[in-house]
């Protein structure tokens, strides 16, 4: 069920291939060890590691946020130039709203900005609110929001463009369970109806066995590939999977993998 | 101690024995206020038995409310207009001489331009200060029928002139076509406008009422003093005051003051008509009614005003100095 | 709670005023100031009153100039922040030009613009230079305090630098935008006089400057004081609007413009 | 990396002056225009050399009374702007007050200075009034963008309102004050050459004001335009020296001074 | 083991005392509904509830830093006058550093302002950047942090007081779990040893059953006390509370009470 090796992914079918990415920011600090990355289309990939070892980075990089300090990143269809286009969605670790603009408009950038027809771009605004729970907080400003409600306005933005590549950076982690355990199985039926390419940082070992095919545990900064997982499970996964002995096993094994010095049970 | 006994005993005495004065001017020291250089730089006014503090005025004139605060007693104002504003607004100051018979404006033209008499200006573009708008303008309107349209502002820098030969710019006679003339290259006309009626006094000796009332003496020291300046200074050697003005305005030299002196020789600016016989600082009330009339024709003063408030014969005409003109 | 809190507002600097304009007419009567050192209030509002009909003319002409001037000042400010804005190049050679411009005294350079350009080009370019630095250089603050993340989005969604700037760097550098505008309002109309007073017309037709200056040597004193007056209280109106335009603008998102428990 | 990057910062504007002066310099010959007109930078710089003695005595008077001025805008603007921090009513009060003082023109009120005050003081009063408010304004601006939970974390942990003022609220206007600094430095220059006009002394000893106003009506062009000159370079050199000091104070922390990429 | 109801606490060892408490917004929100609560000294109580339910306002409520629109709070020991003293520690639900100042001065912040001398103050603040193991990035800026070490920082700077009454909003929800599960318990025993009053924000079930003797959860918008688990155990808490059936068993209760309509199970 686990596999700590994972097969060389075919080239002509990744999305994203990151080939020894190192990142060492102006203070000197090394926050990405070499990282050898390669994400093949269609693939729900969580990132998992301790607090500052560059995950947040790693997506930058990926984003073309940043540019790293060596090594080179691809993206299939998007050449370098290129990569400035709609087809990423991003979901910052911080809410990133514009404090100017009602919740709707925040929501709206992204199709604004890719100059979508306006009827098609009021559905969808419309039903990616719905989906965060946030519909009648349409009108409101960010600051008159919660912590919780601002990072679902996030999630609105990057969803509601319908992207090829969704980056998403612990997009849950200010939200209560409830709230959590729905976004997680939109995303996945999204994911799987869509066949969106999802790279995911979480904290939550659950969350992360939960939603992807693949569960990557980075070491401490400089940041690498610590360990991966190959999460096998029957399609589609739903609350059956959650209360199964199988991810209960997963479960253990990432989290085991998370703390090499931490002995001892890693869940509840 | 040793050091007391350095100070020379003269100078000691007479410090004590004069009386502190001091004179504002309304611009840079330059040679149209060449007789009170003189007079304080070749010894009369202490002779006077006065101790003459000369400050200097600028670009913008603060001194004259220096004078109504109390702060100088002198002040050279620029003309007779300004005496009668001072009635206008019931300001107590009071035109005690006046070194200047004729007021030194003229209107400068390029040379190309055939301008022979004062109505000849009439098409030209006017560049003229705001204060010249306020006076002597409006005298030209109602004398002459100038068009106000064509004025445009003068704020002293000659340049618009000098490059637009359809302007006529003002001008003081003393100082602004010898600037032209060595900066452009070529000499200007010159129209005086005293000599077609514009019989304002100028460079007058202005002072508070209560001091004209309560230190006659002083005043008149003063006035004596800088009368025997101005003989001095336009018509001896003048070396001394010159040599004060340099030195208090670098940008003076030689040639300019010359230029400035000849000036005011060549259009009896100080010394014509009724200064010939009474003397530098001459007044009349003659020619104050007269220029009074003017000016409330062209609408400049109200005809209410008790104009003889603003000026007193009572320091003048009365011949001091004119045996250093010299006979020719 | 909010009708009291904007009476005060608007009541306490009106009391203000007046206490200090009572103060200004004690102190004239007890120490006898002369009118023409320092007029009374009282008679400085008689003046004006009496020579509203010539003040009022001037003081619509500085208040169009002063109008041309502030909107030449915040295009020009904001759209050379912009420009500089999208190329450090750009910026390095040209910013020094724009203090320069700053600095220059328009008393010296007005002969020179009044020799190649209209008499009213001339003043309104005048009023602009007085005032168009303050919008250029908070603009310019501004926009380079875009959000990082903020940017990178807009950079990951494709948009062209026109978005860029009309959706992301104009809103986010609007407070500061708006603070430049604030103290350019006041310096448009110090422009303005400065202007008028360098390339301005004089006598009839005029603006305050003309009138104050022409009040100064003629000792007109309380009727330079109503002009002061004029001046003053248009400044305060022009801030005001322009703190009113702010307060709209940003009340319902920066900071600076909200309550104290919102 | 960084060293050419600044060496191109350094270059690129004088390079761009450099070709600048030739533009001038071809115009003034290619049409043969007069130097009491325009002079050609080559003749204004050997009259540099020419006056230098009493330009740079001059250059020196307008220098001080600068640095005078803008000392006396900075603090009074950023006292003046924590005094109105403390108290919205007295904000309300006196705000206006400064508006005034800023729509002021200072031709207007240098005699009443001059009968009540020293020259030299009466000179720096003026300076300041030109200079202090964008000081003022932007500080305001930033006092009250004061992030809300920091300032609750305050209150929390009982500051008194001096630490508030000095740990919370002056760091964090930081970069608006300096942006407030950086408009007052070509001010106070302004300020100083104004107030030179109205309230200095002429002759010997005069600032460079003086020697504009003097140059231009003894049409010493070429001087004038020497003056003019120093007057822009200063500008320049004050306003390189405070984007410096920002620079410095905000490299580590503020947006607005950050590299691309840290 | 679960008690629904909460006996009256005594007044006289109340550290907080809520009455009535409601919050209208200006934009006409009504965050929270009539709230009574009552904490005794030295209590533990964690707050659960949906995003936007009214926590961050409760705390900020009782913190002082916002007026109740109806109602009223009381401090032990703590009249309104002098509620702004340092003996409450608050950790914002966003990191809230001073950009200007490293990691060293934000910690310093609150010993600064209470003129602590500055020997002991320097001990103490390296002690806390060890405890949330930041003592490397003493000297960093705010904005070199990853999101994680943003939130240590400000946990770092609200332990180094000492305060008597401890506020926090969901300060542990950008952690990964190996420090989240060591930092937990570091403030059980802070909690244990030094009898602080505490008030915790969370949106995980694990960590409030592990940490609290007292579990509150709120209803939604606007937030009223939906429910009240009293969580007994035998002291002290650890690894072995963690994998024992009681706590599972209240997990599952507090789970379920969190969602009414949300049947089914509630852990991994
Ligand atoms: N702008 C920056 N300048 C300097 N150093 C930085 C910067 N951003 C991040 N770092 C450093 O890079 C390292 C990795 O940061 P990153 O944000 O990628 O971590 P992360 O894995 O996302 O952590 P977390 O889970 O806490 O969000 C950290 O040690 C941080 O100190
Ligand atoms: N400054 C504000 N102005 C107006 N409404 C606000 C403001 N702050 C919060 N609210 C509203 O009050 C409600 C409660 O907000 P609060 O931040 O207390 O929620 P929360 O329980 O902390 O949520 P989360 O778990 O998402 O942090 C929200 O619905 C929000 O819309
Ligand atoms: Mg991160
Ligand atoms: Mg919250």
């Amino acid at each position: 069920m686990v596999e700590s090796t994972v097969p060389e992914a075919d080239a002509s079918s990744s999305a994203v291939r990151l080939r020894g990415v190192t990142k060492t920011y102006d203070s000197g600090v090394m926050a990405l060890g070499p990282l050898d990355l390669d994400v093949k289309r269609g693939e729900f990939v969580s990132l998992l590691g301790p607090s500052g070892c560059g995950k947040s980075t790693a997506l930058r990089i990926i984003a073309g946020l940043a540019a790293p300090s060596i090594g080179t990143v691809e993206l299939a269809h998007h050449d370098t130039e290129r990569r400035g286009s709609h087809r990423i969605g991003f979901v910052f670790q911080e809410p990133t709203l514009m404090p100017w603009a009602t919740v709707r408009d925040n929501v709206r950038l992204p199709l604004k900005l890719a100059r979508a027809p306006v009827a098609d771009a009021e559905m969808r605004i419309g039903a990616a609110l719905d989906q965060v729970g946030l519909a009648e907080f349409a009108r409101a400003y960010p600051r008159e929001l919660s912590g919780g409600m601002k990072m679902r306005v996030s999630l609105a933005r990057a969803l509601v463009t319908d992207p090829d590549i969704l980056l998403m950076d612990e997009p849950f982690a200010a939200l209560d369970e409830i709230t959590r355990f729905r976004l997680n199985n939109d995303l996945l039926s999204l994911w799987r109806d869509l066949h969106k390419t999802v790279i995911f940082v979480t904290h939550s070992v659950f969350e992360s066995v939960y939603l992807s095919e693949r569960v990557i545990v980075m070491t401490a900064r400089p940041g690498r590939i610590g360990a991966e997982f190959r999460i096998t499970s029957t399609e589609p996964r739903g609350e059956e999977f959650r209360t199964s002995a199988e991810y209960a096993a997963f479960c253990r094994e990432v989290s085991r993998a998370l703390a090499p010095s931490y002995a001892g049970q890693a869940g509840a | 101690g040793v050091s007391a006994g350095l100070v020379p005993a003269r100078a000691q005495s007479s410090d004590k024995t004069l009386d502190k004065v001091s004179f504002g001017t309304n611009w840079v020291a330059e040679g149209e206020h060449g007789g009170f250089f003189q007079a304080l730089a070749d010894g009369t006014y202490k002779k006077y038995g006065l101790d003459v503090t000369i400050v200097p005025g600028g670009p913008n004139e603060n001194n004259r409310m220096l004078l109504i605060a109390g702060k100088l007693d002198f002040f050279m104002s620029a003309n007779s207009l300004q005496t009668f504003d001072a009635v206008t607004n019931n300001v107590p100051l009071v035109a005690v001489a006046t070194m200047f018979q004729k007021d030194p404006q003229v209107f400068l033209t390029h040379p190309e331009v055939k301008v022979s008499k004062i109505e000849d200006l009439r098409p030209l573009t006017l560049l003229i200060s705001k204060e010249g708008i306020t006076s002597y303008f409006q005298w030209l309107k109602s004398e002459y029928g100038f068009d106000e349209n064509k004025v445009k502002p003068y704020t002293f820098n000659p340049q618009p002139f000098i490059v637009n030969k359809q302007t006529a710019m003002q001008g003081y006679v003393t100082s602004e076509p010898f600037a032209v003339e060595k900066a452009a290259g070529f000499k200007p006309n010159v129209l005086l406008l005293a000599d077609y009626g514009f019989n304002s006094y100028s460079t007058l000796i202005e002072t508070r009422r209560d001091l004209v009332d309560k230190k006659p003496d002083l005043v008149q020291r003063f006035v004596d003093a800088s009368i025997v300046g101005w003989y001095h200074y336009v018509y001896g050697d003048n070396s001394a005051g010159n040599a004060m003005i340099k030195k208090l305005n670098p940008d003076m030299n030689d040639e300019l003051l010359a230029y400035c002196v000849a000036k005011m020789r060549e259009y009896g600016i100080v010394d014509s008509g009724d200064s010939i016989k009474n003397g530098i600082g001459a007044m009349t009330d003659e020619r104050m009614a007269s220029f009074f009339d003017k000016m409330v024709r062209a609408g400049v003063v109200k005809s209410t005003i008790d104009y003889h408030q603003g000026y007193t014969l009572r320091f003048v005409n009365k011949a001091v100095g004119v045996e250093l003109r010299p006979k020719n | 709670m909010k009708s009291p809190q904007d009476l005060i507002r608007f009541l306490l600097p009106v009391a203000v005023f007046a206490a200090g304009l009572l103060l200004w007419e004690a102190i004239v009567r007890a120490y006898g100031i002369q009118p023409y050192v320092l007029p009374s209030p009282l008679l400085v509002l008689k003046t004006l009153v009496a020579d509203w009909p010539i003040l009022s003319q001037s003081l619509g002409v500085t208040l169009l100039t002063t109008l041309e001037g502030f909107v030449a000042a915040a295009v020009g400010g904001v759209v050379l922040a912009l420009l500089f804005n999208q190329s450090k190049w750009l910026e390095y050679s040209l910013f020094p030009y724009a203090v320069v411009l700053q600095v220059t005294p328009v008393i010296a350079i007005a002969p020179l613009l009044l020799i190649y350009l209209q008499q009213q080009t001339a003043v309104i370019v005048c009023a602009w230079i007085v005032a168009f630095f303050p919008v250029l250089s908070n603009t310019t603050l501004g926009l380079s305090s875009v959000d990082r993340n903020l940017a990178g989005l807009f950079q990951l969604y494709g948009a062209s630098r026109l978005q860029t700037l009309l959706f992301l760097k104009l809103p986010a550098a609007l407070p500061y935008i708006l603070g430049g505008l604030r103290i350019a309002g006041g310096l448009s109309l110090i422009g303005a006089v400065v202007a008028e007073i360098a390339a301005g017309s004089a006598g009839a037709g005029s603006g305050l400057a003309f009138r104050i200056a022409e009040s100064g040597y003629r000792l007109n004193i309380p009727r330079m004081f109503a002009a002061l007056l004029l001046l003053s209280l248009a400044g305060i109106v022009i801030y005001g609007v322009l703190a009113l335009v702010s307060h709209l603008l940003l009340r319902r998102w920066h900071e600076s413009a909200l309550g104290k428990d919102s």
